[in-house]
């Protein structure tokens, strides 16, 4: 893709090269990298192959992920994986994998463009999240690692626990981004978050 | 049957009110009958009623396995209306409709039935079109439905929320003049204490455990006090019609879900119309009471559960504060639900069976209460007749097997 | 409101589900073999049971697995659950 | 005023800070801490409401949630609160209060003529009367209407703000007086995860209102150290001013948290809502009892009081609610009111008691006062209009015995459990006999503890809440070995009660008996309720509206479960209670709304080339949850003229379309094809890589479910189109196939539908705009024709283009990245303004499908309609299998008269049809009319020149052609037209093969 083409992500932020920098407790994080990946967990060869491509093992235990260099590959069902990477290198990515799964029965698909992630960090972040997500999220239950698809409010959401800060990822649809990241700010005003304001469109 | 009147109620008042009989008697239960319905709710009742009065069979039992008028006709929102869209729906709630305008008199028991105006509201350019069929098949089924703009509802409910920036903008919508409420345990009491001066036996805490055939054809009823026999049987069990079917081993497309309503705390009035919205699953009036009624959407899994799911309540509200802002600081009072039967297509079931006697009147789905009068008469006439009248032929039992379906998810107003 | 025993993600409230009615009512082999009234008794006649009933849900917010569920009808109380093919 | 029967000393109220608020417009005066009830009776105000039907003058009966009568209205405008308990609303500065339900003032109520006429009135009296003449109904409707109903709605938008939780934790503990404080610290002391709610501004419930003492303190004192003992501990959360209003099935609970201001208004201190939703893995219930009331003549004259009431009044706020107080009671706890009195410096002129032997520590300290007890006696009348001046004693068998001057009666007729939480739960109780009432047993995870378990004495509350909070906690899985320590307090005998529930025979028959005070239910509406055979407890209730108030009937249900049973000669216990629905007290419904209201009441979901249409101008149609650009008005442009402007534009030159709600989902694997021809009509296995194909989607009930284009992206790669609308149903509907009927398929779905933005470029020229706007896709029709699909560049974007037309023009629907669509519409924009490139929105998008004659489903269709009825029946493969194929063949599939599509055209080209109008042969005023259908589209066509409809006409095929009138919605007009083929425009469609 043409470096000069410009990607907007869905709470606005325009990017042409790198990251944009973040200061606060709720921000997002443009422009990763989203594979969804399904194949038969019991075709051990494949995950042999996608364990060398991604230098991780894909989880199997339902509601955990799997953390390398620069990727996370989340547990979404029984046959099912998010892979998250830090760049925006779908293309690549996507490459490699169908080269280490061709002759399986597998299924790679870019959704990169198609959902975005929320971060929400600091002391307060569970008791923004208690007031629309049904989960308990106390880290007796939900330590980093966990990961649960869940609604926030009236939208579906995948959530990371990324630290112990509380951080917590929230992952949605494009399409839902503006619902709720305001919902988030409206709960996160009884409890003085810093936002930073939108970055530069 | 004591008249009921006001110079009788001055004359027995002076009496203090002490020689007031029973609405109806506690009839004592016979080994047979002509006629058995099992069912003492609205339609039943109405059924024994019209049995009696207008085809003369007065040997008829009402058997009840709780409280008379228990079910659905004590649990609903008391809406009435007939702004049906099919032909066959629209022709049998028009007839109930007209039968409700007179049935204070007809019973001699004031139903407090109010023709205050009922208002179905669209919030989308899809919704505005199926109204708009809905109000243009109405017309010509010679029943009373207008179409209306946002002013002109803004006008018949100004506390509604008309502006264009709402999450639910009010685009348009429809009034039937004719439609309005009814005090819904009073229905079941008037054709209980009709039935009854009529000779009809109307038999609480018996419920029927069996159903007896023989060549095809029914011959009995077990009940918990015993076996009463009858040639004629009708099943008009709402919450139960699958469960009383099955004792004759019929199978029956219905589902059975909790369908909720609630009540606020009384209020001086403030709005007049009954006002309906299909998108967010809202019905709301004014009782004489002051209290706002409220109705919700049906609960999705299959359940014979009455409590109903709260969720349900949270997201009804939230429409309604959202339609109705000055709702919001208004308290609700009691919240609770009913067991509605629902047909693939949410239109009822009156019908005979595969069984030569038996005959379903089930069904309605969020419909019922509107079509108690309707459906009283109607079955009354099929259990008469053995054949159904030409307003419920074509809610046989048998439209399943040939597809003619009469589709009416739209004009039920809820998301079955 | 339920908790459904997702048997993936373990029990979540019910509005991240959606039911999709009574299990073990198999699609016809030959469909065009059947006479209307088998074909109607697929499609609409359900025994709608009170009490003990296995049903279909899916887990529509989370794992998108459908899965099967017994619950009492009368109670909503639950009875167990079982996937349509492996274990978590 | 002066507070003249304020205590000079004692109570919890704050003296340091007074404060005043209004009454009616008079001041009161008022401590913090007060309630508007206790400041109301600190200044002599005992007159606060009107009954709701005759119009009684009424006053305070109670000191919590369970009052019948104080209802009020808070405050004025958009923060007024109508219907508040004086009892529970906190003392405020400048609070307002209002009486409800009476005009023009409280003393002199017009409607208190209902009282005259009330011997007319019965319960019931409605269903008797007011039926003739028929016409009139809606007169006297009005009326009752108008006397009906209690406080004013507000009249403007609420502008508070409601907050809901979700909450987890091991032990909830409803209720903080003893047992709720001793359970929720032994459950802490465990190591639990603690929620402890209370509807109080304070714990301590009874333990702020007696004198006895645990643990060695004054046991408010203690309750005050175990609460700050709990608000201290990590995992413990204690919620004052929190209602649980809600058990429903998994125990969740819910709770109503008043939210309280420091900056009170006219309404008070109350400050919107927070609902918790909690899920407790355990519940202690400490929800205590309500004491019941009494029965006799003229028991709802203002003065009459529960006697926990008056001793709550006088030890908690300091406050004598009288100056001359008698009791009356079945029971010890009036004994302990009686001392309080007394304490307080009231004097208590004498005490009746329906036992004939009262024994025991507290009577004979009683005594020991020297105050006169009358045992075997009752309380049969209450002389006196606005206020109790006198009681009339008589004994048991109705032997008159005097009466005794009073301003204040103070009842009690035993307690009963407030076991409504535990019943909503459907949890079981029993009918205790040495009660007389019935008692929760518990439930699943569901631990009754205290008063409410019938455990009335404070030792034996303190003891049982501590057990239930332990075994609580270890239920939950928590148990860390520590020893239990009960708090200590003086043992006290349990009070035997002896039930009394009718006042002896041919007593004060003329004078009213109150059973529901709020509802106006008298003793004697209950026997007509009876002797008219409403009998079961459902039915007295709906007959006589028994418990049907706003006071949910907490003091009344108890009460009239024992009249009845007496009045039936049966057992209470198979009398029941009527059944208890949720709330326990009342929540507003903005508290249950949340925070789901405004910007927040449903996403609004939007496209990544909104912030584009918005500046383009566009109005915007709401499409489930979508907001899509329905028009883009120039300025001085009406819909019409702007709608009829894009269409020419995309017929003549090229317009653009933002399509990106469509629903799209790869479906990936060996068996895709096969999949596929499953679920649609038609045949998929053949269709080449890079080839499209619309394909028809039916429910098994052969309708028609969706539809739209699937193009094959490789050998095992499919990419499916779905409508908008059916994004999320088709996908669910598919799972379900695949993972419930047909596992074998090896088949993957994955929804793209997010990723992917579908921009439609439609016209003639749009082939000139794509190529300028530059691609590495060749364009030439031989190399990329219709109803094919190439992969490459847009704009420098990585883009899969496809050639499909729902237009019937030449048409491209180019899908790129959704982070990148904003620039690809920009670039499409730029490139095609010499070629004159429009936007369009959706109402143009329809108007040129209907010209072609393409059905949209849920408009053309409704479920019940075939892919045979809209003329696609070329569509259905006869060859396999598909869903819903077998319910094509059944007898009502295969009717001849059923409706088809045809096209309509009007005589009057300039007429447009109304959408929705109905379909006749003959017109005329006939009713029913026999209709032969339905308009389902109706448009002006600007290509044409003409209107243009679709319509659903039953045997419309055979009979193209015919003459058909269709009727007006709004007046009784008939416009004729004639039925035609329902292609108006290009029906060789020859235009998007160019």
């Amino acid at each position: 893709m043409s470096s000069s083409v410009p990607r907007r992500s869905p709470l606005g932020a325009v990017q042409f090269a790198e990251s944009p920098s973040h200061d606060g407790e709720l921000f997002e994080r443009p422009f990763l990298t989203h594979v969804n990946l399904r194949l038969d967990p019991g075709d051990t060869e494949a995950r042999s192959a996608i364990h060398r491509v991604l230098g991780v093992q894909l989880p199997l235990t339902p509601n955990t992920t799997t953390t390398g260099d620069d990727l996370t590959a989340i547990w979404l069902g029984p046959d099912e994986w998010l892979l998250l990477a830090e760049h925006g290198q779908s293309g690549t990515l996507i490459a490699d994998l169908q080269a280490a799964l061709a002759g399986h029965v597998a299924s790679v698909v870019d959704i990169s463009a198609g959902q975005t992630v929320i971060r929400l960090s600091g002391p307060s972040t569970l008791d923004v999240l208690a007031r629309g997500c049904a989960l308990d999220l106390h880290s007796s239950v939900f330590p980093p690692g966990a990961c649960a698809q869940t609604l926030l409010a009236r939208a579906q959401a995948l959530l990371l626990a990324v630290d112990d800060t509380p951080t917590i990822d929230i992952i949605v649809r494009r399409s839902f981004t503006p619902y709720v990241a305001a919902w988030l700010e409206d709960s996160a005003r009884d409890f003085g978050l810093r936002i930073p304001p939108a970055a530069a469109s | 049957m004591q008249f009921y009147s006001l110079p009788n109620l001055i004359r027995r008042g002076l009496r203090g009110h002490r020689d007031w009989t029973p609405a109806w008697r506690k009839a004592q239960l016979r080994p047979s009958y002509d006629v058995i319905i099992v069912g003492a709710g609205g339609h039943g009742l109405a059924t024994a009623y019209y049995l009696a009065k207008l085809h003369g069979v007065t040997n008829v039992a009402v058997l009840e396995r709780g409280w008379l008028g228990g079910g659905n006709i004590g649990r609903n929102t008391a809406i009435v209306r007939s702004n049906y869209l099919w032909d066959a729906s629209a022709h049998i709630y028009e007839f109930s409709l007209k039968l409700w305008e007179s049935l204070s008199q007809e019973l001699n028991y004031n139903v407090m039935f109010s023709q205050r105006g009922l208002l179905n509201i669209a919030h989308s350019e899809q919704e505005l079109h199926d109204l708009a069929r809905r109000v243009g098949a109405n017309r010509l089924n010679g029943i009373d439905a207008e179409l209306l703009s946002t002013e002109e509802i803004s006008k018949r409910v100004p506390v509604l929320n008309t502006s264009p920036d709402t999450r639910y903008p009010v685009l348009g919508g429809t009034l039937q003049r004719r439609g309005g409420v009814a005090r819904h345990d009073a229905v079941a009491w008037g054709y209980a204490r009709a039935a009854d001066a009529l000779g009809v036996d109307i038999v609480e805490n018996c419920e029927v455990t069996g159903i007896r055939t023989a060549n095809g054809r029914v011959t009995a009823l077990e009940t918990t006090r015993g076996e009463i026999r009858a040639g004629t049987v009708g099943l008009v069990v709402a919450g139960n019609a699958t469960v009383l079917a099955s004792m004759a081993g019929i199978r029956l497309p219905i589902l059975s879900h909790p369908l909720q309503a609630l009540v606020t705390e009384p209020l001086k009035p403030v709005f007049d119309p009954v006002v309906m919205s299909a998108a967010v699953h809202v019905y709301v009036h004014q009782t004489d009471r002051g209290e706002l009624v409220l109705g919700a959407g049906i609960d999705a899994p299959v359940s014979y559960d009455l409590n109903g799911n709260f969720r349900i309540i949270e997201h009804v509200l939230a429409a309604v504060c959202e339609l109705f802002p000055i709702f919001s600081r208004v308290r609700m009072l009691r919240q609770w639900a009913g067991t509605v039967d629902v047909c693939p297509d949410a239109s009822p079931i009156i019908s005979g069976t595969p069984i030569k006697g038996l005959f379903m009147n089930c069904g309605w789905g969020t419909g019922g209460f509107k079509a108690t009068p309707g459906s009283g008469w109607v079955f009354a006439h099929t259990l008469a007749h053995q054949e159904p009248h030409p307003l419920n032929e074509p809610f046989s039992l048998d439209r399943f097997t040939s597809g003619a379906l009469i589709d009416e998810h739209g004009a039920a107003a809820v998301a079955h | 409101m339920l908790l459904i025993p997702c048997p993936w993600c373990g029990p979540r409230e019910d509005d991240e589900f959606t039911f999709g009615g009574e299990a073990d009512f198999p699609r016809p082999a030959e469909p065009e073999a059947l006479t209307d009234e088998q074909w109607a008794d697929y499609l609409f006649m359900r025994d709608n049971r009170r009490g003990r009933h296995r049903e279909q849900w899916c887990h529509t917010a989370g794992c998108r697995r459908w899965f099967i569920v017994e619950r009492d009808t009368v109670t909503n109380e639950i009875l167990g659950a079982g996937t349509y093919g492996g274990s978590p | 005023m002066s507070q003249p029967f304020r205590l000079d000393h004692g109570g919890r109220v704050d003296r340091d800070t007074p404060l005043q608020f209004t009454f009616d417009g008079r001041p009161i005066d008022a401590f913090r801490g007060d309630t508007v009830a206790s400041a109301l009776l600190a200044n002599g105000v005992t007159l606060v409401g009107r009954s709701f039907k005759y119009h009684r003058p009424r006053g305070i009966v109670s000191a919590g949630a369970e009052d019948p009568n104080a209802f009020v209205q808070l405050g004025h405008g958009a923060r007024t609160l109508p219907n508040r308990l004086a009892t529970v609303t906190a003392a405020t500065p400048g609070l307002k209060v209002r009486h409800v339900n009476a005009w023009p003032t409280l003393e002199y109520d017009v409607m208190s003529a209902f009282g005259l006429v009330a011997p007319f009135i019965p319960a019931g009296f409605y269903y008797k009367t007011l039926m003739w003449p028929r016409r009139l109904w809606p007169l006297y409707e009005h009326f009752l209407r108008h006397a009906a109903g209690l406080g004013h709605a507000p009249d403007a938008p609420d502008p508070d703000r409601y907050d809901h939780v979700h909450a987890h934790c091991d032990v909830l503990v409803v209720g903080a007086g003893p047992a709720g404080l001793a359970a929720a610290r032994a459950a802490a002391r465990a190591g639990a995860r603690v929620i402890l709610a209370d509807e109080q501004a304070e714990a301590g419930g009874s333990l702020l209102s007696t004198h006895e003492r645990v643990d060695g303190l004054p046991a408010p004192r203690w309750a005050d150290a175990t609460t700050t003992e709990l608000a201290a501990t990590r995992g413990v959360t204690v919620l004052p001013n929190t209602t649980a209003f809600g058990l429903y099935e998994s125990n969740l609970v819910l709770l109503a948290e008043r939210l309280i201001t420091d900056q009170p208004d006219s309404a008070g201190s109350e400050n919107g809502a927070r609902v918790w939703r909690v899920l407790p893995k355990q519940i202690v219930l400490a929800t205590g009892a309500h004491e019941r009331p009494l029965l006799f003549a003229n028991n709802d004259r203002p003065g009459v009081m529960l006697a926990g009431a008056i001793s709550t009044y006088v030890n908690r706020y300091a406050v004598a609610p009288g100056s001359r107080a008698v009791l009356f009671t079945n029971n010890d706890a009036a004994y302990r009111t009686a001392l309080d009195l007394t304490d307080a410096g009231v004097p208590v002129a004498a005490i009746a008691d329906v036992r004939s032997d009262p024994a025991g520590d507290l009577s004979s300290e009683v005594r020991a006062q020297g105050i006169a007890v009358h045992a075997g006696a009752v309380v049969r009348h209450a002389q006196g209009g606005r206020r109790v001046a006198a009681v009339e004693l008589c004994s048991l068998d109705g032997a008159p015995l005097g009466a005794v001057e009073c301003d204040l009666l103070g009842v009690s007729g035993g307690f009963a459990p407030a076991l409504h939480l535990h019943a909503q739960a459907r949890g079981p109780s029993e009918w205790d006999p040495t009660l007389a009432a019935f008692v929760p047993r518990g439930a699943n995870g569901i631990h009754p503890a205290g008063a409410v378990a019938g455990q009335l004495g404070l030792a034996d509350a303190l003891r049982q809440g501590t057990q239930a909070g332990s075994t609580a906690a270890a239920a939950a899985g928590c148990s860390n070995g520590s020893d239990l320590e009960v708090p200590r307090a003086n043992e006290s005998t349990q009070a035997f009660i002896q039930p009394y529930w009718l006042p002896p025979g041919g007593l004060a028959r003329a004078k009213p008996q109150f059973v529901d005070l709020h509802e106006d239910v008298t003793l004697d509406d209950l026997r007509l309720s009876l002797r008219e055979g409403f009998e079961s407890i459902e039915h007295v209730k709906r007959y006589t509206t028994l418990g049907m108030g706003p006071d949910q009937g907490k003091l009344a249900n108890p009460l009239a479960t024992g009249v009845i049973a007496e009045l039936l000669g049966r057992d209470p216990a198979s009398v029941g209670t009527p059944r208890h629905r949720p709330a326990y007290s009342p929540v507003s419904l903005g508290a249950i709304a949340g925070r789901h209201i405004g910007p927040l009441a449903d996403p609004v979901r939007v496209t990544p080339m909104q912030d584009w249409h918005e500046a383009a101008g566009a109005r915007f149609e709401n499409v489930g949850q979508w907001r899509r650009a329905w028009y883009y008005p120039q300025p001085g442009e009406s819909m019409h003229e702007a709608v009829a402007r894009e269409c020419l534009a995309v017929r003549h030159r090229v317009g653009i379309l933002d399509y990106s709600t469509l629903g799209k989902i790869e479906i990936t694997g060996p068996d895709a094809g096969e999949f596929l021809d499953r679920v649609y009509t038609n045949a998929w296995k053949r269709l080449r890589p890079g080839r499209c194909r619309y394909g028809l989607m039916l429910g098994e009930d052969g309708m028609i479910f969706d539809d739209g284009v699937t193009a094959r992206l490789d050998d095992q790669r499919y990419l499916m189109f779905t409508s908008t609308s059916n994004a999320a149903p088709v996908l669910a509907s598919l799972e379900q196939w695949l993972q419930t009927e047909w596992p074998d398929l090896r088949v993957y779905l994955t929804s793209v539908s997010e990723h992917w933005s579908n921009i439609a470029l439609a016209g003639p020229r749009s082939r000139d705009v794509l190529a300028a706007a530059g691609t590495d896709i060749p364009l030439d029709r031989r190399d990329f024709p219709f109803m094919t699909f190439r992969q490459g560049h847009v704009a420098g974007v990585q883009a899969r283009v496809f050639r499909i037309s729902f237009s019937g023009e030449l048409s491209y629907e180019i899908n790129v990245p959704a982070d990148c669509a904003r620039h690809v519409w920009e670039a499409l924009v730029d490139a095609g303004r010499p070629f004159g490139i429009t936007p369009y929105g959706t109402e143009t998008m329809h108007v040129l499908r209907a010209e072609k004659g393409f059905i949209i489903v849920g408009q053309e269709t409704d479920g019940s309609v075939t892919p045979d009825d809209v003329g696609l029946g070329r569509l259905l493969s006869r060859r396999k299998d598909f869903l819903g194929k077998r319910s094509l063949s059944r007898p009502d599939s295969v009717r001849p008269d059923r409706k088809q599509l045809v096209g309509l055209l009007t005589d009057d080209p300039n007429q447009i049809l109304p959408e929705g109008g109905h379909v006749v042969d003959s017109p005329g005023p006939r009713r029913p009319l026999p209709m032969r259908g339905h308009v389902t589209s109706s448009y002006f066509s600007p290509v044409l020149g003409r209107s243009i409809a679709l319509a659903m006409v039953t045997g419309g095929r055979a009979a193209l052609g015919e003459r058909l009138y269709v009727a007006t919605l709004h007046d009784n007009r008939w416009l004729p037209a004639r039925s035609c083929h329902p292609v108006f425009y290009d029906p060789e469609g020859a235009r998007q093969h160019v």
